[in-house]
């Protein structure tokens, strides 16, 4: 039976992460969940409306909660973390700022119950675990190590958020596992990447993506599991200036979440959008195809 | 129901007669002090060694706890020509018997409903919390409970039985 | 630097901060634990236990012309680590905003700034992020021309960047939310 | 007929300059029932004093109103003059027209109106007044302690030298709480088990000390003077009397990979067990969640090897009742779990410790045998980094207050390890060093400029591991730099918090706790070792952090205490407390659910034949406190308050009308 999902895309996974959305709506569509994107969704604002204007921050993320409502969505995926966050934001905002739902209305002209529960990009998995499960072939990812890295904005603040573990989550890891894969024990899983700095401050992101890289190398991982395409971009398109910088050498695959799934289904790696991405993926496609 | 709305405005009206002619000639009401022996009435102690000066209508009627006090009491008061009544104890949590001032909140609210239902303002019966180092909050709620009963004038005379 | 801090505009200063975000600046003990938290330091003049220090003595100009708050990226490990419950993410951009508004904010500082605003302006006219007219606006406004010019023919071949805008029915609503939200 | 007297003081001038005193007195001599009244200068004073003993004679006063200060003032003056002219001291009353009118009214004709008011009201509620009598409590002399820590055993053992019986019941199998778990003490460094074996053995052998370890109180009824105890006896598995201690069992034990308490989980013991070497009772005891025989009925080879057979798998826990006078709680603390900062990695690194495993592991008898090995691989620890704060003064994630030992104790292990790694490195992350005890701060002082720890003022952000080094990221706010260390172990200054279970055992009393669950003391400077239910004292950290010097000297507090009223045959108490009527009251049960004190039983009332005719309420005399609940709940009017009785009350509201 087809599940449908209400689902919010975000703009990043519209363009400079095709790979990403490519590769969760073929998982999903292999799994027959139906993604129900909001209709005329917009930008949530992202850290630029965030930091600039308070107001305007949380109205638009607002507004998109109460056109999925209109719709009559009552769960909302949401894979970009940054988007999770700042719905899930601004209903905790709505339920404890006594001025904030009025002040909201009259910012949009629409009205909205802070009842919509936020669906992020690892939660997912875990929720339908139950069909992905079948479709999976342990054995393909066997000899697999890699380095889950959650970011640090799915689990930042953990008084909004409150997911996982926020100092030491697991809940990818056991997902990978489960996989067949073999999750390795490191120390970088919510350290930040330089996210939004990704133009703006090269400097910062080179630092502290190397950081990350070089944590992730030291303990044995073949491949890095990211969840959010600016850890993805940040890890993967800057690798070559970092192994440059720094004169070292990682040849690190930056692979998302779904795309190891997929290939734990055997789905086919461009499907996956596998051959998208900066740093060749090959290591992990041709392991998989060995067998 | 109706029998006791009727009731209750024609009080009023009565009251605000009774108000209006005693307020002419200065009208000094007489209120009653119920203090708990642990805090409050260490509190008026207090704000006699500090030689505050305050309203001179009360007169202090010393209690174990405020917990002590049924509302037969209260009215019983009211009965015998009081104006108005304040209640002062211990603040919450810090009753010397435990628990003794949360009971008597407790029992306020039904007081609350007979003060209704026998037809006398809500404010004539004030109730505070003052601690034996609060001589300053002490004088500030006698000073407040005269003002508001000197507004409200006296009290219609109430016949218990 | 002044000979000796003036600590009279402290109290005001501390209220207007208060005022705007609800962040208690004084209940910070200085521990410290934020600024060991952040992985951005390196770039920073001050680390944010010291912002927020001059923020309690009311030196109001050393916070607003800090490197340390355009330094901030947003991570929030600051916030959820302190053990007094300050949101320190939050108080950086409370003290952006006052920046810009104040105009303390300098050219090169302004460089993020520029590129949220470009940010925005994209939101605004399109609705969605439409990355083409993104990088175009950001680069006139800060020069850096040549930065990731060798990606952009690899992110469009890799369908990565969209060479059209998108489009959504609303884009009046979207227009007319930025306006209520700027007054 | 009522004969009332009135006495009204001047104090000085305090009185009579806002109150005419003489007007005062010729009104009051009007008031019914009274047939004397006079005013005097100082009312206190013997001459003043004097006055009333002779009014009393001459006039034969059964009343007596003093219009002068506060009762709290010269209350018991005036009762204690009034006694001892023969006049029953609760047919003494006080009018507080100092406090409630000459020093608040500056108007004199507004200050004597209201004197005379107030004097009235005094004389009508005397007229109403009782002949009252102390209540005599007969009084069990006997002691119980519960908890055998060192402020528990000290407390037992100066109750105990002081000629009094003394029950001491401690949880574990064996006394000496925290201490025995500790390496050197702060500041003179002396070795925790020597100076505590003594006292723990002393406590063993003392004639009036009955020890119950392993032991637990379920039940406590009665009040202060008269408290019935139920003690709970576990089983052992091991007969006290028949074990010689000779080690045999826990040598030959197959299982043997158990993380014991005792060793905080950095050493490991047998299934069956003595605690330490210096256990005191020195008796082993199966750990029935590990031993094969109780889990499985296989192995038994702990009784193949006993030679004196006092090893049986069939004990039976052992239920005592006793009749105790007065009872001392001292239940000690308790660290926050392991795994508390995700951000430290604790539960995570097995090289991540807290304060207690790191005693252990700097203890000579320890695991380690006083080396200091690291637990992951046994490797001498060249560097190490002591945390301090951990859990304590984080509102966010731990608890607000601050622990008050941990500087200390950090302080001490980093100069202890210099003492047995010379070439090591001890770095203290601190916030504040709090060494306010005697001697401290030249101790820290001294860990500081002579054994050369380094101390960096900042908390720590996060703790990782790299290769087999443990990076501690934080922060030295006095330079305003990030400070990362590689280093061998981590040590962190845990939290301290109340005991496990404590909360129930306090219910189980009836004692306050605050709500962090510490026992809560009577008052916070006057009476710090008292809690609020009478005849129940509290010792060493179960009130709140302490150190040693701190818990002991509490514990002599609490035995002196103890000693004063056990030397007492009976005790006497204010007489003023409730009585109900079992003619009036209908059984309601109102009074029971209300009293705070549980001072009021529904009692059957028997006719002769000894049938139930109904049943009626019954204050107990020994337990009232005199708040006067009951009087307010009771919808009969059955109780009334000896002291302030409905009808003084009714008497006083009368007089104003
Ligand atoms: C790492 C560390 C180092 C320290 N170093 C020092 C130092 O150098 N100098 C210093 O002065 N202090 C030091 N201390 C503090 C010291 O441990 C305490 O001050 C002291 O142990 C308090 O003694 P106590 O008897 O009050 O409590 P505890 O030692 O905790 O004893 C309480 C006893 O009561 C028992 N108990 C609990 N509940 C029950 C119950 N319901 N029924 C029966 N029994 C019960 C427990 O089993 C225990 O035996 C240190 C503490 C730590 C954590
Ligand atoms: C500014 C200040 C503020 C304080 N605030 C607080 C507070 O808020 N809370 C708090 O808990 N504590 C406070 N304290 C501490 C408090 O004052 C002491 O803890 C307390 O007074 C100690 O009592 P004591 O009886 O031991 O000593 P003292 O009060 O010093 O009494 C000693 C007595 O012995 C007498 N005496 C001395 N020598 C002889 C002799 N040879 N023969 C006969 N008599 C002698 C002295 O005259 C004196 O009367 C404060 C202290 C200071 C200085
Ligand atoms: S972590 Fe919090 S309390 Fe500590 S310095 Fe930073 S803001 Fe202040
Ligand atoms: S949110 Fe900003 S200040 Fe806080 S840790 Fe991240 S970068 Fe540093
Ligand atoms: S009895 Fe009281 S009022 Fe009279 S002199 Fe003594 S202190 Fe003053
Ligand atoms: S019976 Fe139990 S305690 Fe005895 S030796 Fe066997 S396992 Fe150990
Ligand atoms: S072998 Fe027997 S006598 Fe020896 S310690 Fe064990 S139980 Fe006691
Ligand atoms: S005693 Fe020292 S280490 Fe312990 S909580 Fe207090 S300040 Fe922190
Ligand atoms: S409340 Fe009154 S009637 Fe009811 S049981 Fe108590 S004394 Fe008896
Ligand atoms: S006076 Fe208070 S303590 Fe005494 S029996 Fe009545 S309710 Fe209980």
């Amino acid at each position: 039976m087809s599940y449908k999902l209400g689902y919010y895309p975000g703009c990043a996974l519209e363009a400079s992460a095709r790979d990403y959305s490519l590769s969760l709506e073929r998982v999903l569509k292999e799994i027959d969940v139906e993604l129900v994107q909001i209709k005329n969704w917009h930008c949530c604002g992202a850290s630029a409306a965030h930091s600039t204007n308070h107001k305007l921050g949380m109205a638009l993320p607002y507004n998109n909660l109460a056109l999925a409502q209109q719709q009559g969505l009552k769960e909302l995926f949401a894979p970009c973390p940054f988007c999770s966050r700042m719905l899930i934001t601004t209903n905790y905002e709505l339920k404890n700022k006594a001025s904030l739902p009025a002040e909201m209305k009259s910012a949009t002209e629409l009205d909205y119950q802070p009842d919509i529960n936020i669906i992020n990009s690892v939660e997912i998995f875990k929720r339908f675990w139950d069909r992905i499960q079948p479709k999976i072939n342990k054995d393909r990812l066997k000899n697999l190590k890699v380095a889950c890295y959650y970011g640090c904005l799915l689990v930042h603040p953990p008084k909004i958020l409150n997911y996982d573990d926020p100092e030491q989550p697991v809940f990818m890891d056991e997902i990978v596992k489960n996989l067949g894969a073999q999750p390795v024990d490191w120390e970088f899983k919510i350290e930040c990447c330089g996210g939004g700095f990704t133009v703006s401050n090269e400097e910062a992101v080179l630092e502290l993506s190397n950081k990350i890289l070089e944590d992730a190398k030291e303990n044995g991982a073949q491949a890095i599991i990211a969840v959010c395409q600016m850890c993805q971009i940040n890890l993967d398109m800057r690798q070559k200036e970092i192994e440059n910088k720094y004169n070292v050498n990682y040849q690190m695959p930056i692979i998302y979440l779904p795309q190891l799934i997929g290939l734990a289904m055997g789905i086919d790696p461009k499907e996956l959008g596998l051959n998208l991405h900066f740093v060749s993926t090959e290591k992990v496609t041709l392991l998989e195809s060995e067998k | 129901m109706k029998q006791n709305a009727e009731r209750k405005t024609q009080d009023a009206e009565r009251n605000a007669q009774d108000a209006g002619r005693r307020t002419q000639d200065a009208f000094e009401p007489k209120i009653v002090a119920f203090l708990c022996n642990w805090c409050s009435y260490a509190g008026a102690d207090l704000a006699g060694t500090s030689r505050k000066q305050y309203a001179p209508n009360i007169r202090i009627i010393k209690v174990p706890c405020t917990g002590r006090l049924d509302p037969i009491v209260l009215i019983k008061s009211f009965e015998m020509g009081a104006d108005g009544i304040l209640v002062s104890g211990c603040h919450p949590g810090d009753c010397h018997y435990r628990s003794g001032n949360y009971l008597a909140r407790r029992r306020w609210m039904i007081f609350n409903e007979m003060l209704q239902f026998i037809g006398l303002e809500q404010d004539r019966v004030q109730f505070s919390w003052v601690s034996a180092a609060e001589g300053g909050k002490f004088v500030d709620v006698v000073n407040k409970i005269t003002e508001d009963i000197k507004k409200l004038g006296p009290a219609k005379e109430y016949n218990a039985s | 630097m002044a000979e000796s801090i003036n600590l009279k505009n402290a109290p005001s200063f501390i209220n207007e901060v208060q005022k705007s975000s609800g962040i208690k600046l004084r209940n910070c003990y200085q521990c410290g634990k934020c600024s060991a938290s952040c992985p951005m330091v390196f770039q920073m003049d001050y680390p944010p236990s010291t912002l927020i220090r001059h923020a309690q003595l009311g030196l109001k100009e050393e916070v607003l012309t800090s490197k340390t708050i355009w330094s901030c990226v947003s991570c929030i490990t600051c916030t959820a680590r302190c053990p007094k419950e300050i949101d320190i993410a939050a108080l950086m951009d409370v003290f952006r905003e006052m920046s810009v508004k104040e105009k303390l904010a300098t050219k090169e500082q302004a460089k993020i700034q520029k590129f949220h605003k470009s940010f925005l302006e994209v939101i605004r006219a399109h609705g969605r992020l439409y990355e083409m007219s993104l990088i175009i606006r950001y680069k006139l406004r800060t020069l850096a021309l040549m930065q990731d010019v060798n990606k952009t023919p690899k992110m469009l071949f890799a369908g990565k960047l969209n060479l059209f805008p998108p489009k959504i029915e609303n884009i009046e609503a979207i227009r007319k939310i930025f306006e209520r939200c700027s007054e | 007929m009522a004969r009332i007297g009135v006495f009204i003081c001047h104090c000085g001038e305090n009185i009579s300059r806002t109150v005419d005193v003489v007007k005062a007195a010729e009104a009051a001599a009007t008031f019914r029932g009274v047939v004397h009244s006079v005013e005097y200068k100082y009312m206190c004073s013997s001459p003043g004093q004097n006055l009333i003993k002779e009014a009393i004679k001459e006039k034969k006063l059964t009343g007596v109103v003093v219009a002068a200060c506060s009762p709290k003032m010269h209350e018991p003056t005036f009762r204690r003059a009034c006694h001892e002219a023969g006049l029953n001291p609760y047919f003494c009353e006080i009018s507080n027209v100092r406090e409630q009118c000459s020093w608040v009214h500056e108007d004199k004709t507004v200050g004597t109106a209201k004197t005379i008011d107030l004097i009235r009201l005094m004389v009508e509620k005397t007229r109403k007044n009782h002949e009252l009598q102390h209540i005599k409590v007969p009084i069990t002399k006997k002691a119980l302690v519960i908890g055998a820590g060192i402020a528990g055993i000290q407390a037992a053992l100066d109750i105990a030298d002081g000629g009094q019986e003394v029950i001491l019941v401690e949880k574990d199998p064996s006394i000496g709480g925290h201490m025995a778990q500790l390496s050197e003490t702060v500041p003179t460094l002396d070795c925790s088990q020597c100076i505590l074996t003594p006292k723990m053995v002393d406590a063993s052998r003392h004639e009036n000390i009955t020890l119950y370890t392993w032991s637990e109180v379920i039940d406590v009824k009665g009040y202060m003077g008269n408290f019935e105890v139920t003690i709970r006896k576990n089983p052992r598995y091991v007969k006290e009397d028949v074990c010689t201690g000779c080690g045999l069992c826990y040598q030959k034990c197959p299982q043997k990979k158990i993380q014991g308490k005792f060793d905080a989980g950095v050493g490991l013991r047998r299934a069956i067990y003595v605690p330490s070497p210096q256990a005191v009772p020195n008796v082993p005891v199966i750990d029935k969640d590990h031993c094969t025989k109780l889990l499985k009925d296989r192995c038994g080879v702990c009784q193949k090897v006993c030679p004196t057979g006092a090893i049986d798998y069939e004990m039976k826990e052992e239920i005592i009742t006793e009749k105790i006078g007065a009872i001392v709680v001292a239940t000690g603390y308790d660290l926050i779990p392991n795994n508390f900062y995700g951000e430290y990695g604790q539960g995570k690194y097995a090289d991540v410790i807290d304060g207690l495993q790191f005693e252990r592991i700097l203890s000579a008898s320890g695991p380690t045998a006083g080396e200091i090995k690291r637990p992951s691989d046994g490797k001498i620890a060249e560097s190490v980094v002591f945390i301090k704060c951990v859990g304590s003064r984080d509102p966010a994630k731990g608890i607000p207050y601050c622990s008050k030992i941990c500087c200390m104790y950090a302080g001490k292990q980093a100069m202890l390890y210099k003492h047995k790694v010379h070439h090591g490195q001890a770095y203290v992350f601190y916030m504040d060093i709090r060494a306010g005890g005697k001697g401290y701060e030249e101790f820290i002082q001294k860990g500081i400029e002579e054994e050369g720890t380094t101390y960096i003022r900042g908390r720590v952000a996060r703790i990782f591991k790299k290769g087999d080094k443990l990076i501690v990221r934080g922060m030295d706010t006095l330079s305003g730099q990030k400070i990362e260390l590689a280093v061998d172990l981590v040590v962190l200054a845990s939290a301290m918090i109340p005991n496990k279970g404590v909360k129930e055992l306090y219910q189980k009393l009836s004692i306050s706790y605050d709500t962090y669950g510490w026992v809560s003391e009577s008052h916070p400077k006057l009476k710090p070792i008292e809690t609020s239910v009478a005849g129940i004292y509290l010792a060493g950290a179960c009130q709140a952090p302490k150190d040693i010097p701190d818990a002991v000297s509490q514990a002599s507090g609490a035995a002196s205490k103890v000693l004063a009223l056990l030397s007492k045959d009976e005790l006497e108490k204010e007489p003023l407390v409730a009585t109900i009527d079992k003619n009036i009251c209908a059984g309601c049960n109102m009074c029971v659910q209300a009293c705070p004190y549980q001072a009021i039983e529904l009692k059957p009332i028997k006719d002769r034949k000894g049938n139930v005719l109904r049943y009626a309420s019954e204050v107990n005399h020994g337990l009232c406190a005199g708040c006067g609940v009951c009087v307010a709940v009771c919808p009969s009017k059955a109780p009334d308050l000896a002291g302030i009785t409905e009808e003084q009350i009714y008497a006083e509201i009368v007089s104003l009308g």
